[in-house]
This record gives structure tokens, sequence and C-alpha cells, in this order.
């Protein structure tokens, strides 16, 4: 059963009574509002999830409303991981953007049984193409771009790597674009389902994008990585790749890591293999159709 | 005196305590024990008993991953703690001192049984009073420092505290506690360091020092029913019921020993309340005639009042349904710590200047 | 270094793009620092919050390449690093950074990024010129990443 | 005073064409070492060497003028190794007749 497949009526009662429990990726994820604004969001954004209402959640999330400290007719909402707020509230404006941080959050924080690298990741062709963040990178207007066209989406933020098969798990979530990257995307994929945009959040402007419904569909299906490219936007530039040196990509790779430290020699040699059995690049792009020229042909050879 | 707990605290001493039971445990108890117990810190302990009980592989996969993770956590910590001691033993080589490694990474050293799923996040070392000067300045010579902190907490941890302000070095992000003595100094009750320095344990090819078991199982104590506020914390009752049960079956007369150096120290009423919780809750083989023989025994009343209390405190609040009396236990328990750690014309400016913190920190925090 | 170099351009694709595969074994010739100049280096991956480091040695990155450039409106510039003067120094390294590193941006000659790969490349070349000029080095983005932005590196745009 | 490796057995080490990752676990840190840095560790694990030893020998194999500065900077290399964990100082000659060792 997928959430678009219950009337709304029963998602609300759903998400506010028990908890509704969707399947993100390997994680199944209990969340509980009774804020109608953020279930109607919901309902929308995360319509093609599989409902798994009698199975084991590892996250139990809540957003609940309170008045605000400093003007009392003013609501915020706090996000809630089982029972305890990591953090301050937000306006309730910002919900959804509070969700989804701390959905990350939680994960970022309690999973180690996976190695967890901070990058988007896609897959062509039964290959995995990582895209470990660089600061300033875009990785996620990028990602969105891809997955939207002739690319399965795993993640924008998370490589889950099992370690012991060398697999990587996908986790198609809400990719959130920034500021510009907004009306850049809009423009470029007029169609796809995004989210209002959120002004004023600690990232500037938020909008949500909803993945791609093959990509939640596929998402049991695992593969091995293949290509390691740190992607970089700089405005009009010509697109260029370029191959860097292994001890230089396993320390980016490592230190652009959530958990990489707490699995201590697991992670050393997980990344060393990743390293070994990939190729690595610089990417230097501007826009998007000369990019995927790019690497279209780059999955294409093989 | 029965135990009468709310189902989901049954859930978490159940699993905790008789590994049997959890054969028969459905999908939504263990979801229920996975967050109560990471809650107190237990999950790594619990996947350590899942493991060594050999029923792995028949608990669900979705639970096992998360005992996974936490024990991987619980693994890493351990290391930085090590490595953090070796670091701090590495930076004292030349000063002549005595070191006793406290709290977490003594139950390693010592070979406490699951000291090795144990969650210790900071360092606690104690160290000679006449020495700390020269050690917190070696220390900062040599990359650690203090966190920032206010004036008032400068001053609470220099003159009241047993402890000094928290050391980190500033490549690692292990935090260093160093104490100087067990009791804070606004605590009614005294205790003279000496006695823990002349007995302590040498541990082998290392220059670090353990506490001898009795004086081990006391400061466990003390740290619950004197320093501490109870909530969540039963973690460390679990430390003192293994740290019991471990040496009572090693020492001949552990629990004559025990008595008197609490009674010698005059702790004995932490002591009591340590033998008697450990007794109710994990039911720790205390002989009977042990707990009699300590001389600061509390009146039927107050009892009677700490057995309604103290398992409220002690155990997790159901994640989804907190339930009130709970939190009023934790309440009543935090006063009560405070009001035996210090006499009330610090403890009311005390409590007063952390309310206003709190505020002050909430509002700056939702200004930004 | 320009034959090493092993670009994949869009409006050539189908060459470049195959010598760049060939690439993917001579790649592995490539290497983070200078090889050439004896510098013992080792550079430790930190984790965790922004922390000030005790000491900071590295050697020059081994190429233009590896090197940190910062996108200001004016376009890309080189992040030159001074080594300590307060330590002794040989050309070649190791270098010791000191406590508080000092770097700066190089603004000349300006770098267009639309302009030819060439010209690119050859701007960027005088640039790092310009910093040895000054008696600073140019450091691999590792080095900057595991290093430099740990101690919120002091660049100093006036010096 | 001589140098000496300290647990350089249990080094996970990769070698990348001659520039190295290093896993060392007693710290759980990851170091990236060059082929000089890592000569030097080979060298000291091999027999405990005093300063003027390393940099004699270091300065042949990589072909430098063993002066001063350069001295000078194979023993900040050494101070910076001897933080990390990864050498110590040891004051006996021996190479049996070493310190306890610490946790």
């Amino acid at each position: 059963m997928v959430v678009n497949q219950i009337p709304f009526e029963e998602f609300r009662m759903l998400i506010r009574r028990q908890g509704l429990r969707v399947a993100i990726g390997p994680f199944n994820v209990c969340i509980h509002t009774s804020y109608k604004p953020l279930i109607e969001q919901l309902y929308l954004l995360y319509s093609h999830y599989r409902i798994v209402q009698d199975e084991i959640a590892e996250f139990h999330v809540r957003i609940v409303t309170e008045r605000s400290l400093r003007n009392p007719f003013k609501r915020n909402v706090r996000f809630l991981l089982d029972g305890q707020s990591p953090f301050e509230s937000f306006p309730q404006e910002q919900a959804l953007a509070a969700l989804e941080w701390g959905i990350n959050l939680a994960i970022a924080v309690r999973v180690n049984h996976l190695l967890l690298l901070h990058s988007a990741v896609v897959e062509k062709n039964g290959h995995v193409i990582l895209f470990p963040a660089w600061p300033g990178s875009g990785k996620t207007t990028l990602c969105t771009v891809l997955s939207y066209h002739g690319f399965r989406l795993f993640s924008d933020e998370f490589g889950l790597m099992d370690t012991q098969r060398q697999l990587f798990l996908p986790i198609p979530r809400l990719m959130p674009l920034k500021n510009e990257s907004i009306a850049v995307i809009r423009n470029y994929l007029p169609d796809i389902v995004m989210g209002r945009p959120i002004p004023n959040t600690q990232k500037g402007t938020v909008a949500h994008v909803r993945p791609p419904e093959k990509s939640i569909l596929l998402s049991k299906h695992t593969c091995k990585a293949r290509w390691i490219i740190f992607p970089k936007w700089i405005a009009d530039t010509s697109v260029k790749i370029e191959a860097i040196s292994d001890a230089e990509a396993f320390m980016m790779l490592a230190s652009n890591a959530f958990n990489y430290e707490a699995l201590g020699a697991a992670g050393f040699g997980a990344v060393a293999n990743l390293i070994r059995s990939c190729d690595c690049f610089k990417l230097v792009y501007s826009d998007f159709d000369s990019v995927m020229e790019v690497l279209h042909q780059l999955t294409n050879e093989t | 005196m029965k135990l009468d707990l709310p189902l989901h605290c049954q859930i978490l001493l159940n699993g905790l305590t008789d590994p049997a039971c959890l054969r028969r445990y459905c999908d939504s108890d263990w979801e229920l024990l996975v967050r109560m117990a990471r809650r107190v810190k237990l999950l790594g302990r619990l996947g350590l008993l899942v493991k060594e009980y050999g029923i792995w592989d028949q608990v669900p996969p979705r639970i096992t991953t998360q005992m996974a993770s936490a024990l991987v956590q619980v693994e890493k910590l351990q290391q930085l703690n090590r490595w953090e001691l070796n670091r701090v033993l590495w930076a004292l080589n030349d000063l002549d001192t005595s070191i006793i490694a406290l709290k977490g990474v003594a139950y390693t050293l010592a070979e406490i049984p699951y000291a090795s799923g144990r969650l210790s996040i900071d360092l606690d070392l104690l160290v000679p009073q006449s020495d700390l000067a020269d050690i917190e300045s070696l220390l900062m010579v040599k990359g650690w420092k203090h966190r920032p902190l206010s004036a008032y907490d400068e001053h609470y941890y220099r003159v009241w505290s047993h402890e000094i302000p928290p050391l980190v070095h500033a490549e690692r992000e292990t935090e260093v506690d160093i104490h100087h003595t067990l009791i804070p100094l606004t605590s009614r009750l005294k205790i003279n360091p000496e006695l823990l320095f002349d007995t302590a344990i040498p541990v082998n090819n290392s220059t670090i020092r353990l506490l001898n078991p009795v004086d081990m199982v006391i400061h466990c104590a003390i740290n619950l029913f004197q320093n501490n506020e109870l909530a969540n914390d039963l973690r460390d009752l679990l430390d003192l019921h293994d740290l019991m049960v471990f040496f009572s079956a090693r020492t001949i007369d552990f629990w004559t020993q025990l008595i008197d150096r609490s009674n010698q120290l005059k702790l004995s009423r932490a002591v009591f309340y340590s033998l008697h919780f450990s007794q109710l809750i994990f039911k720790t083989p205390v002989p009977k005639k042990v707990p009699v023989r300590l001389h600061a025994r509390p009146g039927r009343l107050k009892l009677w009042i700490m057995n309604r209390l103290v398992p409220l405190a002690l155990f997790p609040q159901h994640p989804d349904k907190p339930m009130l009396s709970a939190s009023l236990a934790r309440l009543l328990m935090y006063l009560r710590s405070h009001l035996i750690r210090m006499p009330l014309y610090i403890l009311v400016p005390h409590l007063a200047y952390k309310s206003v913190r709190m505020i002050r920190f909430k509002s700056r925090k939702s200004r930004s | 270094m320009t034959e090493e170099r092993s670009h994949l351009q869009t409006d050539t694709a189908q060459q470049p793009l195959k010598a760049s595969m060939n690439d993917t074994h001579k790649r592995n010739r490539r290497k983070l620092l200078k090889g050439t100049v004896a510098v013992p280096v080792v550079m430790t991956l930190y984790s965790g919050a922004a922390l000030a480091r005790t000491s900071n040695i590295t050697g020059e990155a081994d190429s233009i390449e590896n090197a940190v450039f910062k996108d200001t409106i004016n376009g890309p510039q080189l992040l030159c690093v001074f080594p300590d003067p307060m330590q002794t120094q040989i050309p070649g390294g190791p270098y010791d950074l000191g406590q508080f590193p000092q770097a700066t941006l190089i603004q000349e000659p300006k770098i267009d990024l639309t302009a030819s790969a060439e010209t690119v490349l050859t701007s960027k070349m005088q640039q790092l010129e310009e910093c040895h000029a000054r008696g600073g080095i140019m450091i691999s983005a590792v080095a900057y990443t595991s290093i430099m932005s740990k101690t919120g590196i002091n660049i100093n745009p006036t010096w | 005073m001589h140098w000496r490796t300290n647990h350089f057995e249990t080094l996970l080490i990769e070698n990348w064409n001659e520039e190295y990752t290093v896993f060392q676990p007693d710290s759980g840190k990851t170091h990236f070492l060059n082929q000089m840095s890592m000569e030097m560790l080979i060298y000291l694990d091999q027999k405990p060497a005093t300063l003027e030893e390393i940099s004699a020998y270091m300065a042949a194999q990589f072909q430098q003028q063993p002066d001063h500065s350069f001295q000078r900077n194979i023993e900040k290399v050494l101070y910076h190794f001897d933080t990390l964990g990864l050498v110590k100082k040891s004051f006996v000659s021996s190479w049996h007749g070493s310190q306890p060792d610490s946790i």
C-alpha cells in the first residue's frame, strides 16, 4: 500500500493517531503530527512511499505545535525524536523543513551498521555514481536534474554503504533545493512536484522536490559503485572532468562522511576498497545539458 | 518490598535481566525495548546480552541493525577514552604523581563483565590535590584546553566542585574530567582522598591505578545517591550491580569490607540506598545481614518515600506517553540531590542562576 | 604538467573523453603532493567541531590543478599560504604554517573562466608565480580541509 | 635519546602509488603520509635511532643536504609523530630494554 492509494482523511487519521509508518529506503520511519498544513504537504510529497503500519520502525518522530516563548500569539513547531527535542523550535511555516532535517539528523547520529558518506548518489546501467559534497557544490541541484533525466535516485544526501558486501543502498528522500536553485530547477524541470518554497530558514529559502516514483519503487535494488565524482558548479564555465589521485579521493571521501571515524578499521577498509573499485574525478560545470552529456558518455563507455 | 513497575519499564527490565524472556517478545515489544534502552544508554549492553545468549539471529533484523549500530558507537567511545588516557599519561610522563582511573575506563581495566558494552562519554580521573595545579598546567601546555566557561561556572568548579573545569584536547573531542576528591566540597560529607590513594591498585604494564574494589563500589554509590539527580541513571545502578556481583564472587570478605569502609568514610547512607535498590531492581544477591550493619540507615518514612520515587526517576519515561508522576519524581530527586550537596545559602542562588540562564539561552536561540 | 591533465570538454567531447578513459590507469601516477621534493608530510583526518591545531606542517600541492582557488566576484583566486616566519623553513618544505596560518588570495591576473582552457591555465600559473614571489605556497584541497579550515584560516586581502 | 615506532605493527597501511593512507587503531585516526614520512616510520621500526642517525639516512635516501635546517625539519616531523602517538622517545639505546608500555 502506497500513500496515494489511501484517501486524505484516512492518511490524516493515521498520522494523527497511531503515527504514519513509511518505508524510506532501508528504514521505516514513524511520523506523528496533528499540524494540518504539514499533513497536507506530506500527503503530496510522500505520495509514493510504501505504508508499513505493521512493521517495526527504526525512527519515531513527531512535529508538535507550541506557543512561542517570545510572542504568545505566535505558534511554533518542535521536532521530537523518541520524545526528545534535539533542536529549538521553528516558526510553524517551517514544519516540513524541521521534519526533514530532523529525520536526516536521526539517521546521521544513529546509524552505524552502514557507512554513511555525505554524498549524492545516483545509478545508471547498474552502477552507482557518488557525488560527495564539496562546499558549495550544489550537489542536490545536480542530483535533482539527474534523477529526472535517466539516472535512478539513491539519495541527494546519504551514501549508505553496506561495507561487507560493498553495496550501496538507495534512500530516496525529498530533495531540498536552496535559494537560486529553486527557480533554476522550476525552469529546467517544469513538470516535477515541488513543495511550497519556505523562506527564512537557517539555509535561506528551501523547497522540497518529490523524488521520482520509479526511484522509490526500486529502492530495494542495491548496486556497487563505479565512479566517484566531486562536483562543483561555477557560473559560466565549460564542463570539465578530470581524474584525481587515489590518495586525495580517499581523504576527501573519508572527511565527507558522517560516521567514517566511528566505524574504525571497518570504515578505513571500506573506503580503501571503494576507491580501488572506482574511478575518481573532479567535475566542474555550469549548465545541465553538457554535464549530462559528459555523464552519459562516462556511464555508457562500459 | 515488591517492585511495582509500569509495563514499559517491565519490558526494559526483563530484557536486561532475563534474556530468556526475549524469545517471547513480539515486534512491538522489541521496538519499545530498543527505544527505552537507548534512552538510558543501555542499547549496546542489550546487544551484548543478545549476542551472548545466542539469539541474535532470531531477533528481527530492524532490531539487530540498531543494536549493532549502538555497539559500534560504544566501541568507538571506549577506544577514544582509552586513547585519551594513553595521551594523558604520555603528557604527564615526566611528572611524579599518582593517577587513578574512574568509572567506565576503570571498569574496562578491571575487566568487569559487560564493561565492553558500557557507553562512556568522558574520561574521569582522580589525582592528588597537591599535584592538581601541575597536572592542569602541564596538560594545557601539551594541547588540552578548557571549554569556554562563564565566570559563575568557573567559580562553581574552582570553589565548590570536586573536579576542575573539564579539559578537551585541541585535536580530539573526548572530555577529560579531573577530580581531586569524590564528593563536592559543599557537601556536608567529607572524604579524605588520601585513604583512596593508599589502597589504590596498580594496573599491569601501566602507571595508571584503580580504586580498590570496595572503594570502586562506594564511588559508584555516591555518584548515584549523592552527586547525581537519578533521572535515567538506570545504567549506573546496573554498573553497581555488576561491580558487586563481580567482586563479591572474588573476594571472600567483600561485604564486610564494604560495610567497614562505608562506615569509616561516613558514606553509609548512599551505600545503603545502593544495596537496597540494586537488590530491589536487579536482584543483586546481597546477604541479609549486610544493610543492617551500615550506620546511617534511613528511617521508615524516608525509605517509603524513596521506594516510590527512585524507580520512577531511574527508569526512562515512555517515549510516546510521558507520565506526570515520573516527571514529578525526577523533580523531587533533582532537588534532593542538590540539597544534600550544598547548604541552602549556596543552593538557592545556584538554582536561580541555572534557571535564569536556561531561559536566557532559550530566548537567545529562538531569536537567531 | 599539461600532458598530465585529462580534460574533457563537451565541444570536443569525443576525443578527449577517450583520452580521459585511457587515463584511468595513468591516473594512478597522479599525486596529491609534489613527489620530486623531499618533504616528509603527515596530514591527519579530523572530524567534528572546528578545532585549533597545535602544528600545521604540509607540503606544496603537486600541480596547479590540485591547488585551492576561492570563488570571488572577480573570478577564482589562488589561496596562497605563508609558512610561519617564526619557524625555520627550507625551500621545498616541509612547511610549518605555525599556530595561526596566514594566507592571502592572489588577485592578478584575473582568471576569465569563459576563456580557453589554455588561457585559464596560463592565468592560474601566473597567479602561482605571484604567490611564490611573495614567499607563499599553494596547498591541496585535502591540506586545506584537514588543516586550514579547522583553524579558520586568516585570509589577509591586503597582504 | 632515541626515537622508535609505537605499535607500528598495528597500523593498517594502504599504498596509493607511494602516497599512503594509514589507519592507527590505537587513536582511531586516519593519516595521509607521503613517501618520505612513511620511509621515516619504516626506518624507525627496524631499529630505534637518534635524530642524527635518521637525518643522515633520510638525506642519503632522498639526495638532500644533511645540513642543520634539514635536520631541524626531520626533528619537527618526529615531534609531530610523537604527539600523534606514531613514534615515541626511548632513552635506552638497546631495542629490548624499553620502558613499560602505557595503555
